[in-house]
């Protein structure tokens, strides 16, 4: 039963990205004006146009690009910039260790983090350690990530000189000097994704709280600790994975506005420039990219979650 | 009203208490109203009384607790000797679980999904430093022999969901038990079971408590119940006692109008001659709905049938102007049954018959009118009713749905309806949530009767409800009955309700029809076994019934085991004590009518008068 | 069997003993303090919203040039509060009232993040509800559709549908309204579900109701509330959605202001310190904190009615 | 001597030539007074004199030193960065080519071209043929030398249907580059073309080794060789200590890195926090931030670079005279150069040469009573117009271009004109928008000489004659001043041109700005040549840093 399912969410999944490909496919489709004429910007003439777009395979029709393009993912090759002539795995081999080297390393101090005090604020909730968290988080919620950022920037790095303001690696850093340079960004991106984590871990628990058997549990003189972590955390399991999930796909893929004001070469950054340059193998190789990831991430929460559910794991 | 004796020796003194409700910035409203007992040790005690009367509440005082919302005003709780309003957190923690533990209505839902039994069970008993986990884990086996668990070294190691609902009620006792406390509260912990079960689970929860010596608090709404457990019982209602004394003198001797009210809404056991049977009356020549040969499930396989199967090749007919009762335990297919009749679960195999003719299996596919004379009352009238809707619109719907009323029309008849249904006018203007549970099952009676339907399929409508506004809505269907003259099919797992309405009842197991026949035949012999086991598990109202009948074979071929539904054979052969091997558990058994000539059908491998009948005839 | 005397109360006779309520009449919803603070915030904005262009002191795309005697200002931007000017916080980066513009843009930024709220429960609930009536292949095609919009990165379908069609306020209330009806579709359609096997749907059905009546009115006025509660949440999202594109420069149209763009633009002040402007960019980003934290606020207020009381018994 | 006045004049801000004259001064023994009242002399205020002098000596003490390594950081960048000369960009792209390359010849900082990589040259009679003499001796980073092969590569690469060389319209009536020995090469033309050399200082013509196809690790023969170059990421470059320009001792560096941070105030930040050295493309709001850090300071070239809304006088409304006489009454100069560019540039008037060019430039014609600020006036233009109302597609080409609309519109709205602005994505909008739109925004980079920019822009059948506007005697005064030798009639031709173009073009040009830069205050020794970004891009070579 359990494994049917899994194989299942695994199937749902497989359609999806294929879904995805086709809406990303799509959407690339309507951009405006085409790599050659960005490319060529305030200088382009028709015959330099001309000559690019042939150059570029950008006159050929929609179902062949997309043929060719679908056909070549599937056999690991994304392509050839528009933009600049480089390969994209190299435009997106610069960056992805990048992102992933910063989504781990906020995974790390932000899901310890959310857990320990979604839990702590959901033991004692309504008395003062629990209305610090939820104020806490709630204002950071409310205040958009780049305010944060900038604040951060002009009082730990201008004003205290503590940390750098741009997030520069050159590669040859020591783990612990990256975590310095990045201290910023990281700072950021753990406030923006715990904030949230917390509020859910929270109510994912008191939504458990108000089952019978935590009730059951505390008329058996079960104390507070125990009736959360062993009582009431398993059965939210579900719900905190899923946000967790969520939090991570926004850290591969939403974290724009923080990659462009700490100059950090991420990944988000490069779909962005892709954009803009209708750099358009690199916006669908990147647009997948996030895509599969949140589908990856996805299936990964819905089988932990049916992994953890008794039920599924233990049939009758 | 005070309970003067005050020997230090009570495991409990409850004096003067009393909680209120608390609601967000509006004035408190006091629930429970001073209320004085005291429970001596390795004495039960029963809290009785309907809902609304603050029994559940007071039984949780006893271990320091409110529900939330709630609020101790005043008074004391001692146990033994320390009042549980006022100790601290610490203590509070060590004495529940320890010094009092608590067994709730639903095991189901008391149970942590997450954790595997044994830990739960022991939980405490090692939380509060009482054993160690071997020691805790080696009582608690004790604890699964003794309640009769089946497994019980392996019992332990399973999650929740993988043991069946009357076993879970046993774990339940056997974690309130593992630390031995001294004073044992059960609320309602058998409400919820089928009376073959309740049976086994009382007999369970009798032997223990008086092994383990503890005393206990029984709270519940069946008197039948509290006769065969407890020792001294309290009636309560609206968060008032009423009348406390001995058990033997509040069920033979009540003095208050209150409980003397109670004890007369109590139904009496199921024996033929209960209702005003009207077998033979009303014949007509075509009945007003039949079921041939149905067979119907959920999901949908590859062949077309049911990857589950619920119901196989069941035969009803409901007779014009006639009352059938359908009986069985949860889980046996009566509800499907009718949501067969109703179309709402189209069968998979044979049909229903409106006024003789074959109405299509789907809802979807049926004609309004046919819709309009066959009408559904389901169970829960919480659920049943839109909570958003007001009860004129509830009402008035099939109105203006089959019959095109409207306007000043439409709320005459409203009205009328009501009035039919014995609620006041005002009602119509009200919300679901501003009625009782008694009103709100009459409302759901008045939508159906809205309809003016030929046949009303009534899913457990009383089953939900206490003894008293039960016994009520009972007395409105007759009058209802009598009235209109519709035909209903009354699903019900309760046979003295059955018994005190039904014209003919229809016996169901493992979604087979078992026995079926005029009610007074069904109800005195031959009795298909099951019939039997089912006639004498409804308790009694007298004292040491309980006891009497776990010496009988019926009681003891009782103990429950997994319902299954299987395709050859005799669906109760594990359970019967007159099952023949070889033979029961191989082939599908007859259809055996009596002699009586009333259309009294057994399905058994035993002959009539095996059964206990004079004689028999062979199948047709 | 019990040696306890049998004690009986007062009789008031057989009649008086009706049945009971089931349970104390439900309290209608009452505020905390901190949900009435909270609805007086958000009740206060929404009022600016509507009639703030009648009590600003300026237009928002007035430019303050003179002092109070006539004279030009050297450099009116990023000026301190001046009440001579009618300044109360201040101007931007250009000498525009920032006062002024964060009323004008009340009416922005709560429009749009409003419209666009509308509009993705308009298209969430509809389809949403859609897929938990209609049959398994309309669900899953349904379904899998808005899975793959929930997969997109929301800040990359905002790029491409803005570099697409250019960046206008329809199109930004299309934009959000689209990407957050995805997930009002999951909340419907979850909703629709449970709903959907209730009783009272169930006996809607065996009347024989059609689809429409058993959506308008059995299922939509249940999940009415459920609903409304995520209302306030997804508005918060829709307004912070908002002003990230504003930071990528694909925001509102100048000199319409909205708060968003109002710190973006305004964020060299910041560096300037609070004597060179930072009011211009801290000032807007209150104005979203306290409407987007007394949302939350009063639905943290609502919810905290639904859940979560049985864990304030722990001991 | 002939010191150029500009707002609040600083030692930084003279212009490099005229921090010679004082420089040589001082280093020649002239004392600090002497220096002084030459500078008064001009009409400087004591105030300003004293600071000049004070900063030219502090300036000659300090000589540049070896060693230290910065970070410059860019404001645009992305996956099209490149090395390929011909695709050059970005001003970045322009940097990162100076840190590598070498060009024929060089800009000096008034404009002029000195040798480079070529060491002389020489056109024929009617300079259809050019003759360059290479340099001998210099050396590829990867130990080859430079030969005319090379160059000849180069130069090619730029010229045929099928290349996609950005700079091919300037050097579209080369035919061919012929080598004629090993150290010197012939450039082949069309048409004739005087100042083919100047064209060759700028940034896209670069010469790269004979042959080489893949530029993701390019070997040239600049100052820095390249370490390691990621598109959108960043770049590493390390002294060339084998650098072929013994005339000083640059390069000083040992290590440059190039990268972007796309965000302005980011940017800045980072400057302050001492994160990066160099910060392209200062925010003008970000003036007073930089100048209250004492590690930075502001680095500003004045130049004749220009923003401009153009009313594309082929199209409604543009075609109609009063309404251009009307918007441009509208136009609040000097609030745009206050309130914008705080201050940094000088007040345009709707014609590209602005005091920067120097000689080039025709004071009369940058008469502010041309069309002053007058709503008087625009509103009875505008009503005689009958236009009821335009809309101005805006992208921001140029820092604060989108203000400057939004000045306009309000300016319109008081006199109860109803002009739009929407602001589309920068993105595309070369492309789509550029020209097509009735109403449009653009921004140019200043040119090598007053006469190539009127041309470029404004000449009637110039292809990127924005504003659509086709005047035969300008044309033909462009015509003579080619031609013409006489200084003082190419003056009057030239003056004539710009006046014409002031008053009867559809553009505005509010301002002519100045590149405006930040740096840290301890790195020194920027040219200051006008085309670009931190003094044309001409700095790698040159900076160090002061420890």
């Amino acid at each position: 039963m359990m494994w049917n399912m899994v194989l299942r969410r695994i199937g749902v999944g497989i359609v999806l990205l294929w879904v995805v490909s086709v809406l990303i496919f799509a959407l690339t489709q309507i951009l405006p004006g085409d790599a050659a004429q960005i490319r060529l910007g305030q200088q382009a003439t028709p015959e330099s146009l001309a000559a690019l777009r042939k150059d570029l395979g950008l006159d050929k029709p929609w179902y062949i690009q997309y043929v060719t393009w679908i056909g070549n993912l599937i056999t690991g090759d994304l392509g050839i910039s528009n933009a600049g002539g480089a390969t994209i795995s190299s435009l997106i081999g610069n960056r992805i260790g990048n992102t992933v080297f910063m989504t781990a390393i906020v995974t790390l101090i932000a899901v310890p983090l959310s857990v320990v005090l979604g839990l702590l604020a959901a033991m004692y909730p309504g008395r003062l350690l629990d209305r610090i968290i939820t104020s806490g988080t709630l204002g950071l919620i409310a205040v958009p990530d780049f305010f944060v950022a900038i604040f951060l920037i002009l009082f730990l790095a201008v004003q205290l000189g503590l940390v750098p303001a741009v997030s520069y690696l050159s590669g040859t850093e020591s783990f612990w000097k990256s975590i310095y340079v990045l201290a910023l960004p990281i700072g950021t991106l753990v406030i923006v994704v715990s904030a949230q984590m917390i509020r859910m871990t929270r109510a994912g628990i008191l939504n458990v709280m108000s089952s019978p058997y935590i009730e059951m549990a505390i008329l058996k003189g079960v104390p507070r600790k125990r009736i959360i972590l062993r009582h009431a955390l398993f059965n939210a399991i579900g719900p905190i994975v899923n946000v967790i999930a969520l939090n991570l796909a926004y850290l591969v893929s939403g974290v724009v506005v923080i990659e462009t004001i700490f100059a950090y070469p991420g990944l988000a950054k490069l779909m962005v420039d892709g954009v803009q340059t209708r750099d358009i193998p690199l916006v669908q190789a990147c647009g997948m990219i996030f895509c599969s990831t949140y589908v990856v991430l996805i299936l990964i929460a819905d089988i932990a979650s049916i992994m953890s559910n008794p039920r599924l794991r233990h049939p009758k | 009203m005070t309970d003067t004796s005050n020997e230090p020796a009570n495991v409990l003194e409850v004096h003067d208490l009393m909680i209120e409700a608390r609601p967000h910035g509006a004035p408190p409203i006091p629930i429970v109203k001073g209320v004085s007992f005291d429970v001596k040790p390795g004495q039960v005690v029963a809290l009785i009384g309907e809902s609304g009367s603050g029994k559940t509440t007071i039984s949780l005082a006893a271990l320091g607790y409110t529900k939330p919302g709630l609020h101790f005003s005043g008074g004391e709780v001692l146990l033994q000797g320390e009042d549980m309003e006022l100790v601290s957190d610490e203590r509070k923690r060590q004495l529940r679980g320890e010094n009092v533990a608590y067994l709730a209505q639903s095991a189901a839902a008391t149970f942590n999904p997450a954790l595997k039994i044994g830990e739960q069970v022991t939980e405490s008993a090692v939380l509060h430093g009482a054993m160690t986990q071997e020691a805790a884990t080696q009582r608690a086996e004790e604890l699964y022999r003794a309640l009769e668990l089946p497994d019980p070294d392996r019992i332990g190691g399973r999650y929740p969901h993988q043991v069946s609902g009357g076993q879970l009620q046993r774990l339940m006792a056997a974690m309130a038990l593992v630390s031995r406390p001294s004073l044992l509260v059960l609320d309602e912990p058998t409400t919820a079971l089928d009376v073959t079960t309740q049976i086994e689970v009382l007999k369970a929860f009798k032997k223990v408590i008086q092994e383990e010596g503890s005393a206990a608090i029984y709270v519940t709404h069946d008197l039948a119940v509290v006769a065969q457990i407890a020792d001294h019982i309290v009636v309560l209602y609206g968060g008032k006692v009423m009348e406390q004394g001995s058990a033997e003198q509040i069920v033979t001797n009540p003095q208050h109008s209150y409980t003397k009210r109670l004890m007369a809404a109590v139904r009496p056991s199921p024996v033929a001659g209960l209702g005003d049977s009207m077998a033979g009356d009303h014949l007509r020549d075509v009945p007003a709905l039949e079921v041939r040969d149905v067979t119907a499930g959920y999901g949908k396989g590859a062949d077309g049938k049911p990857l589950i199967t619920v119901l196989r090749d069941v035969n009803v007919t409901i007779e014009r102007g006639h009352v059938v009762g359908i009986i069985g335990e949860s889980g046996c297919g009566k509800s499907t049954l009718a949501r067969v009749m109703a179309g709402l679960l189209p069968a998979s195999e044979g049909e229903v018959l409106l006024d003789g003719h074959a109405l299509p299996p789907s809802v979807k596919e049926r004609k309004r009118e046919d819709l309009q004379l066959v009408q559904f009352v389901f169970q829960m009238a919480d659920t049943a009713l839109n909570p958003k809707q007001r009860i004129g619109d509830i009402i008035g719907r099939p109105l203006q749905f089959y019959h095109n009323v409207h306007g000043r029309e439409l709320r005459e008849e409203v009205r009328r309806i009501l009035d039919l249904v014995e609620l006041p006018a005002v009602f119509a203007d009200r919300f679901p949530a501003e009625l009782s549970g008694g009103q709100k099952q009459r409302v759901n009676l008045a939508r159906a009767l809205a309809a003016r339907p030929e046949v009303l399929l009534c899913d457990e409508v009383t089953s939900a409800l206490d003894t008293i506004v039960g016994a009520n809505v009972i007395e409105l269907l007759k009058n209802l009955r009598d009235k209109t003259g519709v035909s209903f099919v009354f699903i019900s797992h309760d046979l003295s309700t059955v018994a005190s309405f039904a014209d003919e009842v229809v016996v169901l197991y493992a979604g087979r029809v078992v026995e079926k026949g005029p009610v007074d035949q069904v109800l005195s012999p031959p009795f298909h076994p099951y019939t039997r086991l089912l006639i004498a598990s409804v308790p009694e109202l007298r004292v040491g019934w309980l006891e009497e009948t776990m010496q009988t074979r019926e009681a003891l071929a009782g103990i429950a085991r997994g319902v299954t539904l299987t395709d050859v054979g005799c669906p109760f052969f594990d359970r019967c004590p007159v099952a023949i091997e070889g033979t029961c558990d191989k082939l599908t058994p007859p259809t055996r009518e009596d002699q009586s000539g009333h259309g009294h059908y057994i399905e058994c491998h035993r002959e009539v008068v095996e059964l206990g009948g004079a004689g028999a005839t062979a199948p047709a | 069997m019990s040696e306890q005397d049998t004690i009986v109360a007062e009789d008031a006779g057989r009649d008086v003993y009706d049945e009971l309520p089931d349970a104390p009449p439900k309290s209608r919803l009452r505020l905390s303090w901190v949900g009435k603070v909270s609805a007086a915030v958000v009740a206060l904005w929404i009022f600016l919203a509507l009639f703030g262009p009648w009590i600003a002191p300026y237009h928002e795309a007035f430019f303050i040039e003179e002092d109070a005697a006539g004279n030009y200002f050297d450099d009116p931007s990023f000026m301190l509060p001046d009440a001579s000017v009618s300044a109360y916080l201040g101007t931007d980066y250009l000498g525009r009232d920032v006062l002024s513009r964060i009323i004008w843009g009340a009416r922005t930024t709560i429009g749009i993040s409003f419209a666009a709220t509308l509009l993705a429960y308009f298209v969430g609930i509809t389809l949403g509800i859609a897929a938990a009536v209609a049959g398994r292949l309309t669900d899953a095609v349904l379904s899998r559709i808005v899975d793959a919009i929930l997969a997109f990165p929301n800040i990359m379908l905002g790029l491409i549908i803005i570099a697409a069609f250019g960046s206008s306020i329809p199109l930004l209330i299309g934009l959000a309204g689209l990407v957050y009806a995805a997930s009002v579709f999951r909340i419907a359609r979850a909703l629709g579900q449970d709903i959907m096997v209730q009783d009272f749907v169930e006996a809607a059905r065996a009347r024989g109701e059609g689809l429409w009546w058993i959506i308008t009115r059995e299922i939509l006025p249940n999940a009415a509330m459920p609903l409304a509660t995520d209302f306030g949440l997804r508005l918060v999202f829709v307004i912070l959605f908002i002003s990230s594109l504003s930071f990528l420069g694909l925001g509102v149209q100048p000199p319409i202001s909205d708060w968003g763009s109002m710190v973006r633009e305004n964020m060299q002040g910041l560096g300037n310190g609070l004597s060179g402007g930072a009011l211009a960019s801290i000032t807007p980003a209150i104005a979203i904190a306290t409407l987007t934290i007394a949302i939350n606020l009063i639905v943290d207020d609502i919810s905290a009615h639904a859940g979560g009381s049985l864990a304030k018994k722990m001991v | 001597m002939t010191l150029k006045r500009i707002d609040g004049p600083r030692y930084e801000e003279l212009t490099h030539h005229d921090r010679d004259v004082v420089m040589t001064a001082l280093k020649s023994g002239a004392n600090r007074r002497e220096v002084m009242g030459w500078l008064l002399a001009t009409g400087m205020t004591v105030g300003a004199a004293g600071s000049i002098v004070g900063a030219a000596g502090e300036a000659l003490a300090a000589t540049p030193k070896k060693g230290g390594s910065i970070r410059f950081a860019w404001d645009l960048h992305g996956p099209s960065d490149t090395l390929d000369p011909i695709l050059f960009t970005s001003s970045l792209d322009y940097g990162r080519g100076r840190l590598n390359y070498n060009n024929l010849c060089r800009f000096n900082e008034d404009l002029t071209v000195g040798p480079e990589l070529a060491t002389e040259w020489e056109a024929n009679s009617n300079a259809t043929e050019w003759t360059f003499k290479l340099r001998k001796d210099v050396e590829f980073h990867d130990g080859s030398k430079l030969t005319a092969d090379d160059v000849v590569y180069s130069m090619m690469r730029h010229i045929g249907q099928e290349s996609p060389s950005k700079a091919k319209v300037l050097v579209g009536t080369v035919k061919e580059w012929v080598k004629d020995d090993d150290y010197t090469v012939r450039a082949v033309l069309d048409a004739p073309n005087a100042e083919l050399p100047v064209i060759l200082g700028t940034f896209h013509f670069k010469i790269v080794k004979n042959g080489t196809t893949d530029f993701q690790n390019p070997t040239g023969t600049g100052p820095y060789t390249l370490n390691e170059f990621k598109p959108g990421v960043r770049s590493v470059h390390t002294r060339n200590d084998n650098y072929w320009n013994d005339a000083h001792e640059g390069p000083y560096l040992e290590q440059i890195e190039a990268f972007g941070i796309t965000d302005a105030v980011a940017r800045v930040n980072a400057l302050i926090s001492g994160d990066i050295h160099m910060c392209a493309n200062l925010d003008p709001k970000a003036i007073s931030q930089v100048e209250g850090a004492p590690n930075a300071e502001v680095f500003a070239v004045p130049s004749g670079r220009y923003p401009t809304i153009t009313a594309m006088m082929d199209k409604e409304p543009g075609n109609n005279p009063d309404f251009r006489i009307g918007i441009k009454h509208l136009q609040r100069r000097d609030r745009v150069l206050k309130v914008i560019q705080k201050g940094v540039g000088s007040i345009g008037n709707d014609q590209p040469v602005g005091p920067a060019y120097g000689a080039g430039w025709c004071k009369e014609a940058n008469d502010p009573n041309t069309y002053p600020y007058d709503p008087d006036k625009a509103k009875f233009h505008l009503d005689k117009s009958g236009v009821g109302g335009a809309e101005i597609h805006v992208a921001e080409v140029f820092p604060g271009m989108t203000d400057i609309c939004l000045l306009l519109q309000r300016e319109c709205q008081k006199v109860g004109f109803d002009l739009q602005v929407k602001k589309v994505p920068n993105d595309g909008y070369w492309g789509a928008v550029w020209m097509k739109q009735p109403m449009n925004v653009s921004a140019w980079n200043m040119r090598p000489s007053a006469h190539i920019m009127l041309t470029l822009t404004n000449r009637s059948d110039a292809p990127w004659n924005e504003a659509q506007w086709k005047n035969e005697r300008f044309d033909q005064l462009l015509d003579m001043a080619a031609g013409e030798l006489d200084e003082a009639k190419r003056y009057e031709m030239m003056c004539e041109a710009q006046k014409l173009c002031a008053t009867e073009s559809g553009s505005l040009i509010p301002t002519h700005a100045a590149y405006l830069d930040a740096k840290a205050a301890n790195l020194k020794g920027f040219p200051r040549v006008p085309i670009a970004a931190f003094g044309g891009m001409e700095w790698p070579e040159f900076i160090w840093l002061d420890t």
